[in-house]
């Protein structure tokens, strides 16, 4: 399966265009979990139609969230990354879906797991306030997950300059301390610091805030010394690959205050770099490092930008998705 | 003095050497036996685990977390299935959630134990390893009883646990529990008063606070700085709310300070497992309800929780598959090594070990 | 045993030399193999384990097995070592520690060499053992061994200060530094004994006795935890037994001589227990001795080298010096 | 006063000489494994129905079996041909006895498996079916409210 994906990329344009004649497959998941939101919504009041508007919009409104956007009724990161590039281009945000056996599955499976995952997806969204659910719950049940980090995403057109959130969702208690951050971030680094901001309802609220690559170093000197933010410890690194970019994310912790933030920093994939924040935090030393070494990412500005698990004559950087073994046995 | 010509002498500790627990190399510089620099060299043991369990489903990646920190495998099982749990948004059966408690306090004495013997061994006395390796078999037999493995355990499932307590169980964690109180005693008599060893570690390797949260130490390292900062506590996950206990703190940030902290945590792990015990329900579920392929809707998560060594984490993106799109663990090993080669300019050879060991390293977490 | 001396120089008396000194180095193995197996079990003992048990009834050919695997071991030579130096090493250790044990009486009948310096007999010889271990680090171009043979240099050498300075009280009461004379002196029960009015020296004396004899908490050449084996890293086979052999002859003479030079020798502890032969109560003591060094091995850690510095020379020393002052000072007030 | 700690320590290995030993003869005495304890797997062939989940969920990819139709026409169904499990990437992480539906593939507590070439820890169905000693009572507890457990 993986395989087939890998050559995905390339046809990712044509897929694009003729996807998007086809929004009515934006519910196209595989199955299992996910593929209660398509039998939710089926047995629910919204009918196929009404679903892939309801998905086309929280795709747009999730442009920033890369994988998380699960409102693009994707399982795959291409795949969500291109919705949310069209997203950005023109707002009918075109879904690329194969529908065939993998939907044909879900939907015999759906009946049977409708009730489990649907408890499980109303779990989920257990944390926000309950009024929405008693609202309108099968909204609610339709794509928690997918609604949950476009609650409080930024405008659909990438301009990123609203981070209000829409009507329907509820506040979370962490949005005041995002759109403080957002604030902050524009005033004192730059205007266009913050390409979006969200929270991750599904991860304790987190406030996550993708921040421009040119900008960041400033932005990281700005939370780490800025006395609201005060974000003095860097818990983790993590660098991803969505094969349509490269991410670098980076969960930041106040210890006198708890509170913590997620930063995400984009970079292209050709020639993936990220300003090194190891000036700031420590921390950040070795893990860049291993990003390095297992994803390629450059961290220019980084004293010491070693390979560090692999050996050095290695070629390749294992943790890319296109990364061949030199040996396939080994 | 002046006539006589040094040089430096470039040292090799390592990958096989006794006190780098493990495969850990540091190539250091000496004037006489005086480091000058300090260079480490990690990845002798990276299995990719990372990159295999993208392959992988969550349920086979638990067997691969048990090889991450294998002296504290119980609280690797926890945190991916932890990650897991929140993704989808399950429910634990709360004997489940018991159990699971039990077995991570356990744990993290066992592998207190651990870290004391091999410290002391570094250090030079031969015996503690032994008496807490004695014990920590006790504990490895609980768990062989439990879930049929001493070492990878392989015990937390999403959604639970895969067994639950054998008939009598929770009783000889109980039995346990009591001598252990008495052994500690013991252990204190044997050492921690040693005049000999408190010259070793006193003032050694010490760092303050802000040094300690700018490399971003977790676990005993960074509590022996004064900073009162466990995710039992300040973040609580699992039950840890509804127990008492105390976090020990340091002042000094020395290896004395760590050793202290840690010795003390073995004791608020007891006090933790009492209350467990007692509140232990006596009937119930051990796995919840679960939809038989596990597929966290698409999206990303960070959990952390207290493990032996500090803040493991656990970084999942989901596209909404079986299989994780990116896995990627915050080990505390790892992360709290990086203050190593700042720690050990200017120190000896002998401190060199006293140091390393002080840190608490599992090179299969370093490594990953 | 003296009077070989005396002897008229022959073939008789040449054999009679030969036969003992080949009895005295039978016992010394003997202990050897045995020290080693005794060691083991005592140490097994402390931590809750059995000791050797698997080799011979109750484990008690196990250092024999571990001797012959030694001696047919390959003999490797590291290729850039000093070849002459690597070779001469464990000779050097070991020879030493042979001869010291000329000196040793086991009671008052049964001296080897009865001479009147025997004290710095023993000192002066085993000083050569230190050479020995300079050179093996050296020579065998191993920085680790580098290291530990550097560490020893500076051990034996600091610690061979309060080691002699400590016995000078004993010297000082006894007027003689032959060591039957030194037992001679401690005639009579256990307070007659050196060790009460030079309690002072015998702490001095025991410290220092450890420290030379390479032992935790002193045991910083061959630290296993930094240097990994110390001088001796390189060596295997045979010649690695050689040292093995060298250290355990000298736990043997260190243990004689506390006994000779502060527990009264050959002498009871009580009147009523005087029917008990001599050498059993140097026997006792010996093994008391040696049966502690093993003890300290099981509880102890070990010393850092600044610190084992700054023990001997800001220590000891002092405590040596004013060890002598005070038994001059003894021997001028109370005879 | 210096030397008290010593002392202390001292006095706790001298009180360890008398106390009673913790270790056990191994290889004269064998040593009995809880239960539960994840040894080499034992196989009944009879039982297989090769549904193919062993080898689906192991997670170093070590078991490797084939079926053929079931000889007697009467039945459905397939019957195992060949089943071998490769033990030196096995983990005995007890994954496939969690799965497989009827049983065939159990625990047992034997775990000595030390051999003097890798060849001879690839192991086939005949000998896994050989293995039949000490095999595991209770083998997928996974979630199933236990009797009189715990308390």
């Amino acid at each position: 399966m993986s395989e087939g994906e890998r050559k995905r990329p390339d046809e990712r344009e044509d897929d694009v265009s003729a996807a998007s004649a086809g929004e009515q497959r934006t519910g196209a998941l595989e199955d299992g979990v996910s593929a209660v939101n398509i039998g939710e919504r089926r047995s629910g009041a919204p009918k196929d139609g009404g679903s892939a508007v309801s998905a086309g919009e929280k795709r747009t409104e999730a442009p920033e969230a890369g994988a998380a956007a699960t409102g693009a009724g994707t399982s795959r990161p291409e795949a969500a990354e291109t919705a949310a590039d069209g997203a950005r281009t023109e707002p009918a945000a075109p879904a690329r879906r194969k529908e065939t056996e993998e939907e044909k599955a879900a939907r015999r499976k759906a009946a049977l797991e409708a009730r489990e995952a649907a408890k499980a997806a109303k779990a989920a969204a257990a944390a926000q306030d309950a009024a929405a659910q008693a609202g309108s719950p099968g909204a609610a049940q339709a794509g928690p997950q997918a609604a949950s980090p476009g609650a409080a995403s930024a405008g659909p057109a990438g301009a990123a300059a609203e981070t209000n959130e829409p009507p329907p969702k509820p506040p979370s208690p962490n949005q005041p301390r995002l759109d403080r951050a957002v604030q902050l971030l524009r005033e004192l680094v730059a205007d266009d610091a913050v390409e979006s901001a969200s929270i991750n309802e599904a991860n304790d609220h987190l406030p996550t805030l993708v921040v421009r690559k040119e900008r960041w170093l400033q932005a990281a000197r700005l939370f780490r010394s800025h006395e609201e933010l005060n974000a003095n410890y860097l818990r983790n690194v993590t660098g991803v690959d969505y094969e349509t970019h490269m991410e670098v994310v980076y969960h930041l912790l106040s210890l006198d205050s708890g509170h913590n933030y997620a930063i995400k920093v984009r970079t292209d994939r050709d020639r993936p770099s990220v300003p090194s924040v190891t000036p700031v935090w420590e921390t950040a030393n070795w893990n860049e490092r291993e990003i390095y070494d297992l994803l390629g990412i450059d961290f220019p500005g980084h004293p010491d930008l070693r390979r560090i698990m692999m050996p050095d004559d290695w070629e390749g950087h294992p943790l890319r998705k296109d990364y061949v073994p030199l040996d396939p046995e080994v | 003095m002046g006539v006589i010509r040094t040089e430096e002498l470039l040292l090799n500790v390592g990958p096989q050497h006794p006190s780098t627990h493990g495969v850990f190399r540091i190539i250091v510089k000496l004037d006489g036996e005086i480091i000058t620099e300090a260079t480490p060299v990690m990845g002798y043991l990276h299995r990719g685990t990372e990159k295999l369990a993208e392959s992988l489903n969550y349920t086979q990646i638990i067997p691969y977390t048990d090889r991450m920190d294998y002296v504290s495998a119980m609280t690797n099982n926890y945190v991916l299935v932890h990650a897991v749990e929140k993704m989808m948004g399950l429910t634990v059966p709360e004997r489940a959630e018991f159990l699971r408690l039990i077995v991570m306090e356990l744990q993290r004495i066992a592998s207190h134990l651990v870290w004391w013997g091999t410290y002391l061994l570094d250090i030079g006395a031969l015996s503690p390893f032994l008496y807490a390796f004695n014990d920590r078999e006790r504990i490895l037999q609980l768990f062989n009883e439990l879930c049929g493995a001493r070492l990878t355990y392989n015990y937390m499932r999403v959604g639970g646990v895969k067994w639950d307590a054998p008939e009598g169980w929770i009783d000889k964690v109980k039995a346990f529990v009591k001598s252990m109180y008495g052994k500690l005693d013991d252990y204190h008599a044997l050492v921690s008063g040693n005049e000999i060893f408190l010259s070793r570690i006193k003032g050694v390797g010490a760092y303050d606070a802000e040094t300690a949260i700018a490399y971003g130490l977790s676990g005993a390292n960074l509590r022996s700085t004064g900073v009162k900062w466990d995710l039992r506590k300040n973040e609580p996950y699992s039950l840890y709310d509804r127990f008492e206990f105390d976090v020990p703190v340091g002042r000094n940030g020395d290896c004395y300070d760590r050793y202290v902290v840690r010795m003390e945590e073995i004791r608020q792990s007891l006090r933790i497992l009492e209350q467990a015990l007692e509140q232990f329900p006596p009937e119930g579920e051990t796995m919840g309800k679960v939809p038989r392929v596990i597929r966290p809707p698409a999206g990303e998560i960070y959990v952390r929780i207290e493990s032996p060594r500090g803040e493991i984490g656990c970084y999942i993106v989901s596209t909404g598959k079986a299989e994780p799109y990116r896995l990627k663990f915050r080990r505390p090993s790892f992360v709290n090594l990086q203050i190593l080669p700042k720690l050990l300019v200017g120190e000896s050879m002998t401190n060199l070990v006293t140091i390393l060991g002080g840190i608490d390293i599992v090179l299969g977490e370093v490594d990953c | 045993m003296q009077r070989f001396w005396d002897d008229p120089v022959s073939w008789e008396a040449a054999g009679r030399y030969a036969l003992v000194a080949l009895a005295l180095l039978a016992v010394v193995i003997v202990f050897v193999t045995y020290a080693i197996y005794f060691e083991r079990k005592v140490i097994g003992w402390m931590q809750f384990r059995q000791g050797p048990n698997r080799t011979g009834p109750l484990g008690l050919l196990q250092t024999v097995a571990d001797v012959a695997k030694l001696l047919v071991k390959e003999d490797t030579i590291p290729a850039k070592a000093d070849k002459a130096l690597f070779v001469l090493a464990p000779a050097l250790a070991f020879i030493p520690s042979f001869t010291v044990l000329a000196v040793i009486p086991y009671g008052l009948n049964l001296p080897f060499a009865d001479l009147n310096v025997g004290f710095l007999y023993y000192v002066a010889l085993s000083g050569v053992t230190t050479i020995a271990i300079v050179i093996a680090g050296w020579a065998s171009n191993n920085k680790y061994a580098l290291l530990g043979g550097m560490r020893s240099a500076a051990q034996m050498i600091s610690y061979e200060v309060p080691l002699v300075l400590s016995v000078v009280g004993v010297a000082m009461l006894t007027e003689s530094l032959n060591l039957r004379d030194i037992v001679l002196r401690q005639e009579g029960y256990f307070w007659h004994w050196n060790v009460f009015p030079q309690i002072i020296g015998f702490a001095v004396f025991v410290v220092a006795a450890v420290s030379e004899l390479n032992r935790t908490p002193f045991d910083l050449p061959e630290a296993e935890s930094e240097l990994v084996a110390g001088y001796h890293v390189e060596y295997s086979g045979f010649r690695f037994a050689f040292f093995m052999l060298a250290e355990y002859v000298y736990i043997y003479a260190i243990a004689c001589l506390t006994t000779i030079l502060f527990l009264g020798g050959w002498n009871a502890p009580f009147p009523q227990l005087d029917f008990i032969p001599g050498l059993v109560w140097f026997a006792l003591k010996f093994a008391f001795i040696v049966f502690s060094l093993f003890w300290i091995r099981a509880t102890l850690p070990r010393l850092r080298v600044d610190q084992l510095m700054g023990l001997a020379w800001k220590a000891l020393l002092p405590l040596a010096l004013a060890n002598i002052l005070l038994t001059a000072l003894g021997i001028e007030w109370l005879g | 006063m210096k030397g008290k700690g010593i002392v202390k320590g001292l006095g706790v290995t001298l009180k360890t000489l008398g106390t009673p030993k913790v270790t056990y003869p191994y290889p004269d005495v064998p040593i009995e494994m809880p239960d539960r304890f994840r040894g080499i797997q034992y196989f009944e062939p009879d039982l297989c129905i090769v549904c193919n989940q062993c080898a689906r969920i192991c997670p170093t990819d070590c078991i490797t079996l084939t079926g053929k139709p079931n000889p007697d026409p009467e039945k459905k169904g397939k019957v195992i041909d060949t089943f071998d499990i490769n033990f030196e990437i096995c983990i005995l992480c007890d994954l496939c006895t969690e799965v497989c539906p009827t049983e065939a593939i159990v625990m047992t507590n034997n775990f000595e498996l030390a051999a003097y070439s890798r060849d001879e820890l690839f192991k086939d169905r005949d000998w896994l079916y050989a293995n039949n000693r000490n095999i595991r009572k209770d083998n997928n507890n996974i979630g199933a409210p236990q009797r009189g457990g715990g308390k």
